[in-house]
């Protein structure tokens, strides 16, 4: 079973030399340290930003320069500031190549719901909405089941959707899978120690498994 | 042109209760801090403020929530903010959430005079609900109309006697298209430089969006989730 | 009756403190010679710059720097350039005070046309669509009868359109006129020396005459 | 990042016979020179040239038209040029008109993901014939979609290995709008400058929208209409 940091490493590895990615808060935001050296990948901020360094040291703190997660970070040589209209320009006409970010609920047709339970105050929706319609490549990164035990791979989302359809990968603490265009959760790999029939156990949605599933490679 | 008014209280006349009103910044960074503080001493009530963010309990927006003057909400995030919640939950505070990208095409449109605009975000989640849905190239997208507002403010971090901005860092974030989308627009600035200093090729926000300019005093400019790395 | 001089400086007295004005080539382009001095106008080119300043020196052209018309120009302090989208949508949202163009014809309900002649070579409308379709306050400049005699001031355009009811005063070598909201050309001045006999004669759509017809003051 | 190439010929690669090219520039100003003479080497033939302009007989896109290698003009005005308008008149040149704002703000529309905006350019004329017309506020708006072409080629003064883009003057007109509009962009550029030394406040066309960036050589920059006024 993987931890936070072995999902974002996992995730790490999708991603390609020459690649401009928005990462999610949570989990997605890991991903940036796992980021293969040498390899050229742009980080895009929805805020305004293209080329996102690590976080400021102490005392170098700028409040004029945050992430979509209000917090305070550095930029890279070569980065560019914008507006609003145009980061989500970018994002919508599908210049952002990868979008990595949590989930509450994934249905086997792609639906993702991330931003709103029922009963609960609702913060919003952010740049939630726009990612996911927009984006031509989308991750997901989240566990498996809730903390009541419940799969988060469901044949429907219960929860009120943030997208449909949108979903392209999900990288779980127990596997890898791709959402079929036709639908279903195709099993790709399954994370160390854990065997076919604990993911199956967990996954409440139509799941694929074709041939032997490998462990997965994450470092 | 000189469009340099003396100070935040001057800056906004006209605001009167229950005027809607677009307000620049993106979290705490680059709010008009100036700007929230003349509306607080003047008390205009029941405001509708157009923000991606709602700001938190003791800063930004919120200082206008703690005051009660805020009817109405239209963000896309309103994040942590205590007193935001008691009013949202007691039913003094009505808020309307917007995807964040839509915002700020929305404001987009006012500003270059497009009434409506076609984004795929919210389509089939609650969001699209009673909105007009159209197909292009076998995608789904919502007709979404240009906000129509009487007053913006934004916050820049330099200005000239021609209102023509330059914004700092992620502080530009709505702050230009929200300029461009009130019909009245104020900037408050961290510096204000003479005309003519500013080169005409870095000019966010050309001087015709806005109306109004003054030199904000001691901003503050709060963090709000300071996140530093060790040295390595 | 007026010359192109004339007319310019009969419209730069429609100009007012604090406007942005888009001028059009020919007549227009000289209104910026008689705009009262200590009167605060910006120009607007929709190339892409508010704040035209006069012609350049000679062996002070800037390639880079032209306008509408594709003459080297200067700038002025407090200007500012800005790409094409922004340029149009500044005139789009009404934030350009006036525009000042040409006409070949003009309707008594505001229609113009000035961009194709049938069977002439046609260069193309530029911006004068735009212009005319999103601005809030439009001049016409014009001769008021072609060089063939005829009225340019119609019932109905008989070229092209360029845009329909957009017209709201009209300033030609003899007159000034408003194009009324209901339709009819609203005789409001003479040129020196012009009757309002030989101003009904010039102009075929509907004209309006109330009451004395005062003498235009140009200086 | 490095999104460098040699040179205009080889930032040329995969325009092939047939292709629509967005081509920045207004009137001879901010043209990219060294693709055009790249273009003419390479002879790729029947293009579709989106352009605001179409250049004059010997220099900008009239150089393309000389070589017989424009099929169609999508262009807003197309000037003085005889051998355009010999080639329009027999019959060898197709030409679309298509109004200014409408040209800028869908180019805009693609750089945007926004399949079609509603401007009210070109109502009630000719423009108008076979479109779809949608009243807003009791004002008539035209339906015009996004432009998908396959290249953009824009002229910069300054650039990045990142793509990252600055423009001069009124040099800078259409060009950032391609620069967003095109699928594979390729930028020629005064000067190419270190990453990290252009200002990240400063940067007109951020580098996601660029593919490919070369420094261009010997530009001419003629002027179309030498304007000058006496010493007072």
């Amino acid at each position: 079973m993987l931890d936070k940091i072995g999902i974002a490493k996992r995730i790490a590895r999708e991603v390609r030399d020459g690649y401009y990615v928005n990462l999610g808060i949570g989990i997605p935001t890991l991903v940036a340290n796992y980021i293969p050296h040498g390899m050229n990948v742009v980080l895009q901020s929805e805020n305004g930003l293209l080329g996102i360094g690590p976080f400021p040291l102490e005392g170098e703190e700028d409040p004029d320069l945050i992430n979509a997660g209000k917090q305070t970070i550095t930029t890279l040589p070569g980065s560019a500031f914008f507006d609003s209209a145009m980061s989500f320009g970018m994002i919508r006409s599908g210049k952002v190549d990868l979008t990595i970010l949590g989930a509450m609920e994934v249905s086997e047709n792609g639906d993702i719901a991330n931003w709103k339970i029922p009963g609960k105050m609702v913060k919003g929706m952010g740049g939630a909405m726009d990612l996911v319609a927009a984006a031509k490549n989308i991750i997901v990164a989240m566990q498996h089941v809730n903390k009541a035990g419940e799969s988060k791979l469901l044949h429907a989302c219960s929860l009120p959707l943030t997208g449909k359809k949108c979903v392209k990968k999900i990288v779980t603490e127990l596997a890898v899978l791709d959402v079929l265009p036709e639908g279903g959760f195709k099993l790709l790999e399954r994370a160390p120690g854990i065997s076919v029939e604990e993911i199956v156990k967990a996954t409440a949605g139509k799941l694929i498994i074709t041939g032997d599933i490998p462990e997965m490679v994450i470092d | 042109m000189n469009k340099i008014v003396a100070n935040a209280d001057e800056a906004i006349r006209g605001i009167e209760d229950g005027m809607t009103l677009m307000v620049g910044g993106f979290g705490l960074c680059g709010i008009p801090e100036n700007c929230i503080a003349a509306l607080i001493r003047k008390g205009v009530k029941s405001l509708t403020c157009i923000s991606n963010n709602a700001g938190v309990d003791d800063f930004g927006l919120g200082l206008l929530l703690q005051a009660r003057l805020i009817k109405k909400m239209i963000s896309s995030y309103v994040g942590e903010n205590a007193e935001f919640e008691r009013q949202m939950l007691s039913g003094e505070l009505e808020v309307e959430l917007i995807p964040q990208g839509t915002l700020a095409t929305r404001c987009l449109a006012a500003g270059y005079g497009m009434p409506a605009v076609f984004t795929p975000a919210g389509v089939g989640t609650e969001v699209a609900e009673g909105k007009e849905v159209r197909v292009f190239n076998g995608k789904e997208y919502l007709l979404e109309y240009a906000f129509d507002a009487p007053f913006a403010i934004v916050k820049a971090w330099k200005g000239d006697a021609h209102g023509n901005l330059v914004f700092h860092e992620t502080a530009r974030n709505f702050n230009p298209l929200m300029a461009m989308a009130g019909k009245i627009t104020i900037a408050e600035v961290e510096e204000l430089v003479p005309v003519g200093s500013l080169d005409p090729d870095h000019i966010h926000t050309p001087g015709i969006y806005v109306h109004r300019i003054f030199q904000g005093e001691r901003y503050e400019k709060r963090i709000e989730q300071r996140t530093v790395r060790k040295p390595s």
